[in-house]
């Protein structure tokens, strides 16, 4: 098991426990901005060298993928796990979309494994973190009645939030200094990277830890929910890669994006958006269940999945 | 000391809503408010504040009877159904009664 | 704007206390209370928040003068012998009366 | 729950002043005084805490009612032509007359 | 253009399209607190070899800048801008004092370049914080009815202020520890310096976005002043340089300090000494319009105006 | 005198000379989380090597150490300095515990003179938080009436408390990734360490000085308790080093650790359980006297009392 992941179950354990050690918070949206602007920037330096070609319709997969994955939780969410149709957006749109710490972890597998991917991934980072806010929504309102979606104020939530904002800041930053311009500033963006992931999943697991009490009030469907949707939607994740021809890592990759379920980027979206689900529901499931299980068994699982699904396809 | 008499609204909810209700209030006839970062605990459970989806405001109006009236029936026919939303009025003087 | 008189109490004091207080008031029928950081003086001098043993918290809780009276009383006899506290009441109306 | 009629003062500015405030009120009779960081908007525009020279503060008095008259004349007086100030006066009991 | 500005404009960008992103005030201040250390502390290792009787009549001759810049610009406030006292002594205080994150912005310039100069020009910095914020005030003040300075306190403000404490706690301690001292401290405060730099630029971008609306309230003749007073200022900086034999490097550096606002030292200090003045109008120009103009055009063309001077000098 | 005890200088003089200079207080919790991380996993990772049965008895005997302290300052507090046994548990509990703070500064102390020690020592640090408190407490409340201690609480307070769970979560993560496995944070948590160290002495040296005038209220005793007592600590710490057969380097360490008092877990846990003493007491004793004279003059002196145990013994 990675070290940074030893610090996620130090969180949690201290939290499960019932120790009331707090990260301040400035502290947490520090980290956050530094994951955030590092990954995009990491990915704007190799997009450099990337023909158009190859990366265009990638990127259009990628998209299908995001606006797929809530139309698939959707129908299961309203018939097996018979919530409502607001608390189905909500938790369709937190899963259909994309959690860039999870992703963060996956990178840190794959390196420390020396498998090579595409490295202009964070790209499908950015792409996937609105489509599924946009069709869970949808999803949640047609045909109900009641006040009509702000499509504006939405867009603006979400097209400049601190997710999109710092990833594709960082991306561009790293597509216009290239690889010998971001050498003064490796020091803090690259060096440190694990080191600051590590930190921040300690604090996730205080997070996580916190939330665990409150999958009582919710019920089994909501744990077997948390752990199921992840790995259908890795399944999902590895089909469209290996459709998109994606390497070994980054299939494993892409699975990982699918598997995961945001925790920034649409809470805050869906609070203004859909304000009628409850938001204890979608994130109790995607940090007190999914998380947790991504990082610690479905990133090594989807690594297998891709592997299997590579010996399939005969390559 | 010669003071007049103004209403005083304290609204304690989920920081999802500051930038809304800052727009309202100005809306609503309110020269001002001021907005201060809190955490605690009520019928929808603990909101300690530990991150971003987790964090609770508390927003003072000071205004006209009217306006912090209008105010405080837009909060609660707008917010208080979907949103965790404390809200209380009390009496205040204020020494120059045009800023407000 | 029709509101329901309740009380509010103000609970300025040490920040090693927010649990024990956050306990107790809900033991002694608070709804809620809503907590701050700040900082200050009094009679025990300044407290200027600048590390752990020197912060101060402000707790805010609405109720009923039956339940704000049994919480002040409490602090009084349980916390003031021994810790930096200063404490009081006001008037407030609350739209929704069941709540608090 | 025997309380004790005070007078609250509320003064809500600039970052600045934190000092000079917390000077002028202990030397006007008040016993303390208390300090939160908040941001805000009024008619000098929107304070939005982001940087070190768009801080503002809450600060809070209790005091008799001589006491708290002579500091708002104060404030009045020294700070508002010149700073973004508001300030209001509200009735308080506290439990232990002599701390105020 | 060096990848530490383009964090900048991703500040500055991200706000003028509307985003919310926000740093915590504390990681400001921490980045503040740092940049401020680690500039002191890399200038004074420098000193030690130093002898004073070179840097003594420079240290003279800098102060004096600090004093004159301030006179210059009073009058142009008064006449061609038609300010009250108060608001044209403010302007000039804060035109005269000088920018330490700009000052940092010119040393990336010239070290990326290659570019060598006199290694203690940390003191410089030091020296003119407080001259020009003394005369701005008395220039305010002179003459005037209304309450006299409070002197004793203004130098408490100034003198055991952030920037001054720390730039010149970091001389000291550089100077006392030397070369071999700082070494186990410097994987913090030199190599991470530049990353470091990027951080706080990216806030100073965000923060002088904030600024760009308030510039219509205040008309053009604040924008020309935010662009033409740094230039001149420049150019008068860099004839003390000649006068003072500094080296092509320091001749830049000079003509950086001269022409960049001050932000951080000078606001806290006027809004104190100098009530009247209004605080949106200084800062508005020196954040929403120097800072800008300075890190991204002012200091190339405070290189190229260096040169001119040196061929011109004949060196 | 090495460079982080200048930081610790720098404040001291920045807030005795009236400046207003604060670190953010979540930089400062940052600092204090990184430190003790830090530290933990530096001796986790050196744990794995090392046999039970030495490590073992030492354990005890540290424990022992912490026990005893509190029980030898106790009665000089009551009797010569004439202190309630409120006040005297509470500061017995303080100098009986430890400051991880001044254990960090000791080792830099070591390492920058290339002395080697037990590298799992700060297993011996988490071993001597708890004992002391416990102790101090049960002298102050012993045949006292009152309300009786909570120590289920109290355990929870201390045992969870920031400083333990952190120092144990460190020492598990080392423990459990070994050498091999921290290499990818090493950048953050080992490289950075002296500076940190020094940012973090920078901020204690700003809380010292504001608590340097409190002590004329409390007069001259406390001064020589606050320089007396880590003196006679530290002899007692060496005779039991010397028992436990610790390296010079290690029996500096422990020497240190009986010397220092703690300012972290005892203040938290005291205020809690023994409300009745005055805690601005034993702040001013421990953070406005012993902290500072251990990290100047206390270290060396220890260094060289070790030292001359050493030839006394014939080692
Ligand atoms: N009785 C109360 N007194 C003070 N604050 C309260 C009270 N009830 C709720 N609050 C605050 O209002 C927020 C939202 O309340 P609720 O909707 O009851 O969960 C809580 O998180 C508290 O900060
Ligand atoms: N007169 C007062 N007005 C406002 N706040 C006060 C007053 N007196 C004390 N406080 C606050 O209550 C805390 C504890 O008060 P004390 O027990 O008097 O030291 C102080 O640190 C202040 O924050
Ligand atoms: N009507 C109001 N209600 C509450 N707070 C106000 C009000 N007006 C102003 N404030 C606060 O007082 C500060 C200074 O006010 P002003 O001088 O009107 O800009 C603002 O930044 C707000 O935080
Ligand atoms: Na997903
Ligand atoms: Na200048
Ligand atoms: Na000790």
């Amino acid at each position: 098991m990675d070290v940074v992941v030893l610090f996620f179950l130090l969180g949690l354990g201290a939290r499960l426990a019932g120790s009331d050690l707090r990260l301040p918070e400035a502290l947490y949206e520090a980290l956050s901005i530094f994951l955030l602007l590092a990954i995009g920037m990491k990915g704007g330096v190799e997009l450099a060298g990337q023909p158009l070609a190859t990366v265009g319709p990638q990127a259009i997969a990628v998209i299908a993928l995001g606006v797929l994955l809530p139309l698939v939780a959707f129908p299961i969410l309203r018939s097996v796990g018979r919530l409502n149709r607001f608390d189905a957006g909500a938790l369709a749109a937190h899963y259909g979309s994309v959690s860039v710490v999870t992703f963060a972890v996956a990178i840190t597998f794959l390196t420390s494994r020396g498998v090579d991917y595409e490295a202009y991934f964070p790209v499908f980072v950015v792409l996937m973190e609105a489509p599924a806010i946009v069709v869970g929504i949808v999803l949640a309102r047609r045909g109900a009645p009641g006040k009509p979606v702000a499509w504006g104020a939405l867009a603006h939530e979400v097209l400049l939030g601190k997710s999109i904002v710092l990833l594709l800041g960082g991306l561009a930053i790293g597509w216009i200094a290239g690889p010998a311009g971001v050498v003064p500033i490796k020091a803090l963006f690259m060096d440190l990277f694990k080191g600051v992931l590590a930190l921040f999943l300690l604090e996730m697991g205080l997070v996580a830890g916190s939330r665990v009490g409150e999958l009582r009030r919710y019920g089994v469907f909501l744990v077997a929910f948390g752990i199921g949707m992840p790995v259908l939607s890795a399944a999902i994740g590895i089909a469209f890669a290996t459709a998109m021809s994606l390497s070994p890592g980054g299939t494993m990759l892409l699975a990982t994006l699918a598997a995961s379920a945001s925790y920034i980027a649409a809470p805050a979206a869906l609070r203004i958006a859909l304000p009628e689900a409850n938001p204890g529901l979608s994130i109790a499931a995607s940090l007190g269940i999914t998380f947790p299980f991504n990082i610690t068994l479905g990133i090594p699982l989807y690594s297998h999945m891709a592997g299997w699904a590579a010996t399939l396809g005969g390559r | 000391m010669q003071t007049h008499a103004k209403k005083l609204l304290v609204v304690i909810t989920e920081g999802a809503l500051e930038k809304l209700l800052a727009r309202d209030v100005r809306r609503l006839g309110a020269h001002g408010y001021t907005v201060s970062d809190v955490r605690g605990g009520g019928e929808h459970g603990e909101r300690a504040a530990d991150w971003e989806a987790d964090r609770s405001i508390r927003m003072e109006v000071i205004g006209d009877e009217a306006v912090i009236g209008s105010i405080a029936e837009h909060i609660l026919a707008t917010y208080c159904p979907n949103y965790a939303v404390s809200m209380y009025v009390s009496d205040c003087g204020v020494l120059r009664p045009h800023k407000f």
